[in-house]
């Protein structure tokens, strides 16, 4: 509760500060704010605190998620500096919204009830579609943000609808209450019916197919920083609530809802990867391997019981991976107008540094060892294992294979093609935040126990 | 059949031909005077289930206050009819059948999944006066929190609503 | 008054707003104009609504019905922005024909 | 002392090699060559030294260095052995070899690769005396392969010639088919034996029973013993390796390496012993090669080529001998074959010396009068080859046949008939070479000569040896016979009674022998013939000139098609495999391209995608149960 | 002397090598490499048995850093640490662009492969084994040759293909992993699996191996890869990496699926043979000399995967040698190409000749180095080979008949070769006899060559007790 009230109390400080003629300060001291956010989660852990009628619970899984939401924030914070530097007037709305977010993101993984859940929900939504659609000279970024009003707007229709059938078939919108009520057998019909509805909505927010659409265009028009906050930010918060709510109502589904998550994973990894093979625009090929991210993070959903860890995991390696490619990306594209791949060529030899910390950061993505992508990989193929889901196993190796193709495009093209393009000026903080990134997801890599570190 | 179920079937009536209507009609400002209707045949739902207080806010918020941007939008950009292209078909037949699709399968699992007894008690407790609705909604034992944090919702959609159409200083 | 819900039925009441929804699904896939599409959004939404009121009555719980107030507070907040949005495209295309909006794809 | 002396014997050829071949360039010919030829000459003082010994008190002798190679059952010790025949071969392999070096010294004069040369001739006597000593087959292995290694490299030993390259190349390879035969002899001896060791075989096998397996053994061995000593089907090698320098066609490919196969086979006479049907294969093909290559020596007009063809023949006649079980007979003629082959290509070296390199005979001519010494060297060794009483080859040669027509009548009637043939070639080229007119150039003739007195002096030794070699194992009171006695013991006997039959077949030998000489005069002498030009020959003539196209049909059967398929292999099979891998990548690629067709950017399209992926799964879910 | 320092000399030398700048890069390259041969020759001298040494790294899945120290992973990792200085010293005397990054990624690459080696947990195995493709990748990628388009489309091929088999490989560990609980090798070992669970882990592993060593299909990487890439990289690759894979056979597909590898050996053993077979013809017709020598490759693993797959004591042993044969020779010939190319600016077999007329100590060395790799007696690579053959003749002489074609067509492909490069007419272009560097390097190799064709005994005793380990666990 009290991280909240501090997140949202810094996005208020910040548009105050703008009133005051204090723009300077506004990133600076709004990053100081999240690490202080930082340091209250870790000392709170373990500790009781109000519950307000249980609307955000205290548990290792939201501590361990809000430790991931904030880090990924103080990153992109650390990247808007650079990235709005043409748009000073509106640096404080930015970052606001951008607080406002991560209190949208918090209340989704701590919820206690589908209220906060919800209102989480669409707090992060209508934040992203206002940053999709922030360069509203720029028509791709109108289109970006109207695409995905509409797909997310729709999908908040049938999440709404979900929870209502929970609400009728339970009486009630508090989880331990429902959860209790789904236990013991008494719940109306409609509840799987609504469970199935939340999947759904989710489903298209973590954007696995047949829901995905939306994410490539929206990745590629929205300008590059709201995109990484999509694909860090925003989907390890969806897929984080998700887990939330599927590991606590889907004691009763049918059991073809395994072979639909199975078949909806296996679809969001393969599409993911063979679209990605073919694009020339790097921000929507990482989309598709977004996608295809999130068709490995719902491995996790076949095992609710122990893959709390894992996604964790998961979620944590591919997001520093991101935050450090999209840093390279904001550096390398920033002033272009695109992100093609041609941008990169020759980028080992005019800024190796930032060429390596891209090479790496793919290669967690792609799981090669020792970054962290490779452990959570096999974390989840692991469980699936035990599981005895072979046949997704299988599906995901391949896909692991073909999703080098593209990764490696990328890589060869910064290394081996000469390079066309001028670029002046070495923004420190965006070396920074890469650098910090990679360091993570290495450390990551490396220290895999972190996951135990933080109760999961 | 008794009055209500007459009053329910009329307004259920009402309710989804302007629903349609306002999807059908191609003056987008008919569209928009259908919905109103429509929104007010909710309305009359809620004081069917004799949730005074809901209908007015309902009628308040959605005929008022969204309509009306709805309406102003339309008139800002200066749609008409013609505005539209003429539909093609297959859209129409694929939409057509999609919606016969949902509904059926909507419609479907709903009747499958009647619980076994509608036996619907009525306790006779007073759950949706306003005052209620305040000790539900306020309390700290309630929604406060999600009411508080609406305000955050409604607060990134202000400053959203302002990024998106603020001219920007391009001077530093 | 007596409670209508014992007359009516929940059943009837979640095949309204289930129709209603679809009809909202409807508009959404056949419709091009936006603000159309916002308007079968709305309606979707206000299925879910009065589907929120009628489980309220049924369950005797005041809980449903303050949801309605967020989802509407949700509502509002959407049409804001999505209409923001709009405008802005208005301005740059001159049109709000989602078909126009093709220059993401691939 | 012994074992002291044994190492000594092998090591001081490996280190004449290593002197020559890394300062070998840095000093002069004369010092170059003397040291290649004092390494050789202290193997054949060491090689004396043990054969007295041996020959007095038959104590054979085994100097092991350490352990080579092991395997789960068996270890195999780089170790060499000094008995009869090891000994018997050293003494002619290290003698023949000091001769050629010395022979060598001149005959190489002035090649800027004249260090090397004897470098290499070094190398040779090293590994065949490893060859000839190993203990176990796997280090005989070692002569074996190293002595193939040798000729590859003395064959090609004027490396311009591309030509030349190919003959070391074809000599090199075709060794090596026989070398995999002799592997998997080996291999199936070890499995069998759990050794390698020829005492550990001997003792194993001796009294034993044949077997299949030890037929197979012995095939494969007696497929090595082709490779190495050119025998059907794997001689054509040899009258290729012509391309190296006559100095070495004369130790290598007359009087040392090629007789490997025969050494090789009588070492283990006891395995053969036990495989009597592969005795019989040994002798036919000992027998059919010795009739083919004499046919076609008969119309070979390359000085060279006729020796070589000859020695094939030879060699044929010794397996027929083996084949008979008559091993110290082959060996007989082995030695005797040495003598006078090494003395005929040293000749021919001495004549292709004076002609500066002219080989063919249609070029030469009338030689005698100026090469005295050469011609009567030369006359003396067509005479033994011819097997004209007294010299050594008419013994050798003599007890072949005889032992043929004891065992196998049509062998013997092939045996003779090439002998008639060697007769007639040998003597066509002498006639040749030798008599009537100078058919070459006025320059050529201008510069004849006769030979130096380093040429000439292994000439007349070899000639003596030519003549006198034969006593060593004189019909009825063989001195070698008892001396190979402890080696060959259990093996058949074969000093034949001298009774009418054998000396009716000895005249017939002999006269045999004469008829061909005399045809050869009538026709080169007296008629004056020379031998029509390559595009004139027809017929018979032209098939056999030509070899009987044996190289034409290896190239077209086994070369052309592995070419072949190797082409095919690189141009189709590797670009299929290839496509294939590839092959997924185009099909992942072009489903990502038809995906972006589908990913059209109409969120139309994409509100379709999200409700049927709504209805799809609500209907799994819930309808469909 | 544990062997975990020389994993962190290599690693520290790595990192050292790639701040020293380019100047220096290469030397301390060369003397990192140097030191880790040292302790490697250090450790191989104190290994009485064998030893494993595990730390607990991650505790849930259950990993842990373990390396398990015997004859067989110490005579792999005294053939890459003895490599490595020998490949990094043949660069000297010639300019590398970029030599920081260039030494780094051989020393990590070094690292990698040592620990690939040595590794005894599966993940730890499967880490370092990816590991090592990623320096490699780079190098073939940054510094090799020929037409950029064709490079990257080949070396992109080739770490795709080799990461597929891997990941199958992979998933085999994480299934056992879900059978045994943990991952160290002895765990494996002693595993008790069904039949079928036997063939899939079989053929799982049999997939990263075979694309890896490679076998026949398997192999259309390499002939591209190992003429696009610097001839380091190609050294690199055919003489320590392909090691990998054959290792890996015996370290962990046969005992752990012992049944499996019974059950498929005559297969196997026809798939290996059909490689010599298969390499040596089509290295007959090849025009580029690197592609050349890499069908070479191809026939000679696979021989050593035949003698691997024929689960005899012979077989594995000979194998053993023979990977380390194959390593010296074929670094020799790789280098032997690379003096060539210095000086003809050509890899066609056609542009050359006349070299042994104009450069008589390299043609002595080359000369060496082809008949090493035609496996004559007193040369390293004979004992393997015999030992390899030898082994299949006990399984079948047909094996050993087929195999031992070897010993013909190698000749032939390689004399055929050695013909056309080395002899014939002076050629045009002048070739300068090789330097002082060039001659060290290859002299050190024809050494080695010679001197473990006379002493492989030393070897054989060093890794007997290992391969007999390992036989009593297939068994």
């Amino acid at each position: 509760m009290n991280v909240l009230i501090a997140i949202a109390g810094l996005g208020v400080l910040v548009l105050v500060l703008e009133i005051i003629n204090l723009r300077k300060v506004i990133i600076p001291l709004s990053i100081l704010g999240l690490f202080g956010v930082l340091g209250m989660i870790c000392c709170q852990m373990g500790k009781t605190e109000d519950t307000f009628n249980n609307m955000i619970v205290k548990d290792s899984f939201g501590s361990a998620f809000s430790i991931l939401l904030v880090s990924l924030t103080i990153l992109l914070l650390g990247l808007s500096h650079e990235f709005y530097r043409n748009h000073r007037t509106k640096i404080s709305d930015f970052v606001s919204i951008k607080l406002f977010l991560l209190s949208g993101c918090i209340a989704m993984v701590t919820f206690g009830n589908f209220a906060m859940f919800f209102l989480g929900i669409e707090i992060l939504s209508i934040a992203l579609y206002v940053l999709a659609a922030s360069e509203r000279l720029n028509l791709r970024s109108n289109e970006a943000g109207m695409k995905y009003f509409l797909l997310g707007a729709f999908a908040s229709g049938i999440l709404l609808f979900g929870i209502t059938l929970i609400y009728g078939a339970t009486g009630s919108f508090d989880l331990e209450t429902i959860t209790a009520i789904v236990q013991s057998g008494e719940a109306e019909e409609w509840l799987n019916i609504g469970v199935v509805m939340i999947a759904i909505g989710m489903l298209f927010k973590i954007a696995a197919a047949p829901f995905h659409f939306w994410a490539p265009d929206v990745y590629e028009g929205s300008p590059a920083l709201t995109t990484a906050l999509m694909s860090t930010l925003a989907k390890v918060t969806a897929i984080a609530a998700f887990f939330k709510i599927w590991s606590a109502l889907s004691y009763d589904l049918p059991l073809v809802t395994i072979c639909i998550i199975v078949g909806v994973a296996m679809l969001s990894m393969t599409i993911g990867n063979i679209m990605a093979l073919k694009q020339a625009n790097v921000k929507r090929m990482l989309a598709f391997s977004g996608i295809s991210h999130a068709g490995f993070m719902l491995m996790a959903f076949l095992n609710t019981e122990t893959a709390a860890s894992s996604l964790f995991y998961y979620a944590a390696a591919y997001a520093t991976a991101g935050i450090a490619a999209f840093a390279v990306i904001i550096y390398v594209a920033r002033d272009k107008g695109h992100e093609d791949l041609a941008l990169f060529n020759g980028l080992g030899k005019t800024h190796p540094l930032l060429a390596v910390i891209l090479t790496c950061a793919l290669f967690s993505m792609a799981g090669i060892p020792v970054f962290a992508g490779f452990f959570a990989k096999l974390m989840l193929f692991n469980q699936s294992f035990t599981g005895g889901y072979i046949a997704l196993v299988i599906v995901a190796v391949v896909n692991s294979i073909i999703s080098v193709g593209y990764y490696f495009k990328l890589i060869i093209a910064m290394f081996t093609n000469e390079s066309n393009e001028e670029r002046t000026g070495k923004p420190f903080m965006i070396y920074a935040v890469a650098v910090v990134a990679l360091l993570l997801n290495l450390a990551l890599g490396l220290y895999p126990n972190i996951t135990g570190c933080l109760g999961l | 059949m008794s009055t209500v179920m007459l009053l329910f079937y009329m307004l259920s009536a009402v309710t989804l031909g302007t629903a349609f209507l306002a999807i059908y009609s191609k003056n987008p400002i008919h569209s928009a005077i259908w919905l109103v209707v429509s929104f007010f045949s909710i309305a009359g739902h809620y004081l069917l289930l004799n949730a005074q207080f809901l209908a007015l806010v309902h009628i308040i918020v959605y005929s008022g206050a969204i309509m009306i941007l709805f309406l102003f939008t339309i008139m800002l950009m200066n749609l008409n009819s013609d505005g539209e292209k003429k539909k093609p078909i297959v859209p129409l037949v694929l939409a057509g059948v999609l919606l016969v699709v949902v509904a059926g399968i909507l419609v479907t699992i709903f009747m499958n999944a009647q619980p076994e007894s509608l036996q619907y008690a009525a306790t006779g407790k007073d759950f949706q006066s306003i005052k209620v609705l305040g000790k539900v909604l306020l309390d700290k034992e309630g929604f406060m929190v999600p009411f508080e944090f609406a305000s955050i919702l409604l607060l990134i959609a202000m400053i959203g609503a302002v990024l998106l159409s603020k001219k920007e200083n391009t001077s530093k | 008054m007596e409670n209508v819900l014992e007359i009516i039925g929940i059943q009837n009441y979640i095949l309204l707003s289930a129709l209603m929804f679809s009809i909202g699904i409807f508009g959404v896939l056949y419709r091009r104009n936006a603000i159309i599409m916002f308007m079968s959004i709305e309606i979707m939404l206000n299925a879910v609504n009065l589907l929120l009121v009628a489980f309220s009555t049924y369950h005797q719980d005041a809980q449903g019905q303050v949801f309605v107030f967020f989802s509407m507070a949700v509502a509002a907040a959407e049409v804001a922005v999505g209409l923001a949005i709009l405008v802005s495209i208005f301005r740059n295309v001159g049109s709000i024909d989602i078909d126009e909006l093709k220059n993401l794809k691939g | 002392m012994n074992q002291t002396l044994a190492l000594i014997l092998i090591i001081a050829p490996l280190i004449g090699f290593l002197i020559n071949i890394f300062v070998g360039k840095k000093v002069n010919e004369k010092l170059s060559g003397s040291i290649g030829t004092l390494a050789i000459l202290i193997s054949f003082i060491g090689t004396i030294i043990l054969f007295l010994d041996l020959n007095s008190n038959h104590q054979a002798m085994t100097v092991k260095l350490f352990d080579w190679i092991g395997t789960e059952r068996f270890t195999i010790a780089f170790s060499f052995q000094f008995d009869e025949l090891s000994v018997l071969w050293l003494m002619f392999v290290t003698g023949i070899g000091t001769l050629i070096h010395m022979y060598s010294i001149s005959y190489m004069h002035g090649d800027e690769n004249f260090h090397k040369f004897f470098a290499y001739l070094n190398l040779f006597i090293f590994f065949m005396i490893t060859l000839v000593t190993g203990s176990n087959l796997l280090i005989m292995f070692i002569g074996w392969e190293g002595v193939g290694l040798c000729s590859y490299l003395l064959i090609g030993f004027w490396h311009k010639n591309q030509a030349y390259n190919d003959a070391a190349k074809k000599a090199f390879i075709m060794n090596r088919i026989g070398d995999l035969g002799l592997l998997i002899g080996i291999f199936i001896l070890g499995a069998l034996y759990s050794t390698v060791d020829f005492e550990g075989l001997k003792t194993a096998m001796e009294g034993g029973e044949g077997s299949y397996w030890i037929s197979i053994a012995a095939i494969c061995l007696f497929i090595g013993a082709c490779g190495k000593s050119a025998q059907i089907p794997l001689y054509t090698w040899l009258p290729d390796a012509m391309a190296g320098p006559t100095p070495v066609s004369a130790l290598i490919h007359a009087a040392t390496m090629v007789t490997a196969g025969i050494f090789m086979i009588t070492r283990l006479h006891f395995l053969f012993d036990l495989a009597p049907e592969v005795q019989n294969i040994i002798a036919i093909v000992g027998g059919v090669t010795s009739l083919v290559a004499a046919t076609i020596g008969l119309f070979q007009n390359d000085i060279k080529k006729v020796l070589a063809y000859s020695t094939v023949s030879q060699l044929g006649l010794m397996f027929l001998a083996l084949g008979f079980g008559a091993y110290e007979i082959a060996v007989f003629h082995v030695i005797t074959h040495a003598f006078f082959k090494a003395c005929l290509f040293l000749g021919s070296g001495s004549v292709i010396h004076a002609m500066h390199g002219e080989q063919d005979m249609r070029r030469m001519g009338g030689l005698k009068n100026v090469m005295k010494i050469t011609y009567i060297t030369f006359l003396i060794s067509s005479l033994a080859i011819s097997g004209i009483p007294p010299f050594s080859g008419f013994f050798s040669k003599d007890e072949i046949l005889m032992t043929a027509f004891h065992n196998n009548t049509a062998l013997w009637v092939i045996g003779s008939l090439a002998s008639i043939m060697t007769a007639f070639y040998m003597f066509r080229l002498l006639y040749l070479t030798f008599f009537n007119k100078f058919r070459g150039t006025d320059e050529q003739k201008h510069h004849l000569h006769e030979s130096p007195a380093l040429i000439t002096f292994p000439l007349i030794i070899l000639a003596i040896l030519a003549t006198v070699g034969g006593l060593i194992a004189f019909p009825g009171k063989s001195w070698l016979n008892a001396y190979l006695a402890p080696l060959l013991h259990d093996g058949p006997q074969h000093a034949h009674h001298l009774g009418t039959t054998e000396y009716i077949l000895m005249a017939v030998a002999v006269v045999g022998g004469l008829i061909g000489i005399v045809l050869a005069y009538m026709k080169f002498k007296q008629k004056n013939t020379v031998p029509v030009e390559d595009d004139q020959m027809q017929g018979v003539a032209k098939l056999v000139y030509n070899k009987y196209y044996v190289d034409e049909m290896y190239d077209a059967t086994i070369v052309k098609p592995v070419n072949v398929l190797s082409k095919f292999f690189r141009d189709k099979i590797e670009v299929l495999l290839s496509s294939i891998v590839f092959g997924f990548a185009s099909l992942t690629g072009g489903l990502g391209t038809i995906g972006r067709k589908l990913q059209n950017g109409s969120i139309g399209l994409y509100l379709f995608a999200f409700v049927i992926g709504i209805c799809t799964i609500l209907a799994l879910m819930f309808i469909a149960k | 002397m544990d062997a975990i320092y020389i994993l962190g000399i290599l690693l520290v030398g790595a990192m050292l090598t790639y701040t020293v700048g380019d100047k220096w890069a290469s030397k301390v390259a060369l003397l990192f490499s140097l030191v880790a041969f040292g302790f490697t020759v250090c450790l191989g001298h104190c290994l009485t048995e064998e030893r494993n040494l595990i730390w607990s790294w991650i505790e849930s899945p259950s990993i842990h850093f373990a390396l398990k120290i015997d004859g067989l992973a110490v005579a792999m990792l005294l053939l890459t640490t003895a490599l490595i200085p020998l490949i990094i010293y043949s660069t000297f005397g010639k300019q590398v662009k970029n030599a920081k990054a260039f030494f780094a990624l051989i020393l990590l690459m070094a690292f990698a492969m040592s620990g690939t080696f040595l590794a005894a947990d599966g993940i730890l195995y499967y880490i370092f084994w990816e590991l090592s493709l990623i320096p490699i990748y780079f190098i073939a990628l940054l510094w090799g040759n020929g037409d950029l388009e064709e490079r990257k489309k080949a070396v992109i091929k080739f770490f795709i293909y080799t990461f597929a088999g891997s990941l199958f490989m992979l998933a085999a560990f994480i299934y056992l992993y879900s059978k045994a609980g943990s991952l160290l090798i002895a765990d494996l070992y002693a595993l008790d699996l069904t039949g079928e669970e036997q063939c899939w882990i079989f053929a799982a592993f049999f997939l990263a191996y075979a694309i890896k060593i490679p076998l026949i299909p398997f192999h259309t990487w390499q002939a591209n890869v190992y003429q696009k890439a610097p001839t380091v990289g190609t050294m690199l690759l055919s003489g320590i990496m392909l090691k990998m894979g054959l290792y890996s056979v015996i370290r962990w597909q046969l005992p752990i699926a012992p049944d499996a590898s019974k059950e498929w050996m005559p297969f196997l053993l026809y798939l290996g043979i059909a490689g010599v077979i298969y390499g040596s013809i089509v290295a007959i017709r090849q025009k580029d000399l690197k592609k050349l020598l890499a069908y070479s490759s191809l026939a000679h693993v696979g021989l050593i995967a035949a003698g691997v797959y024929s689960l005899t004591f012979d077989g594995i042993q000979g194998a053993v040698l023979q990977m380390l044969a194959h390593g010296l020779v074929v670094v020799g010939l790789f280098f032997a190409a690379e003096v060539i190319h210095r000086r003809f600016e050509t890899r066609k077999i056609d542009e050359m000749g006349g070299i042994r007329q104009q450069a008589p100590k390299f043609t002595s060395l080359f000369m060496i180095l082809v008949l090493a790799s035609v496996g004559l007696p007193l040369t390293f690579n004979f004992v393997g080979e015999f030992t390899v053959l030898y082994s299949l003749s006990q399984i079948d002489i047909i094996y050993a008949v087929l195999g031992g074609l070897t010993i013909i067509l190698g000749a032939y492909y390689m004399l055929k070769m050695f013909q056309n490069v080395m002899l014939g007419e002076t050629n045009a272009k002048p070739f300068a006899d090789i330097t002082m560097h060039e001659g060290v390097l290859l002299g050190i190799i024809a050494g080695a060559i010679f001197f473990f064709g006379l002493h492989a005994k030393c070897i054989t005793d060093f890794i007997t007790p290992s391969i007999q380990n390992i036989l009593t666990h297939i068994n």
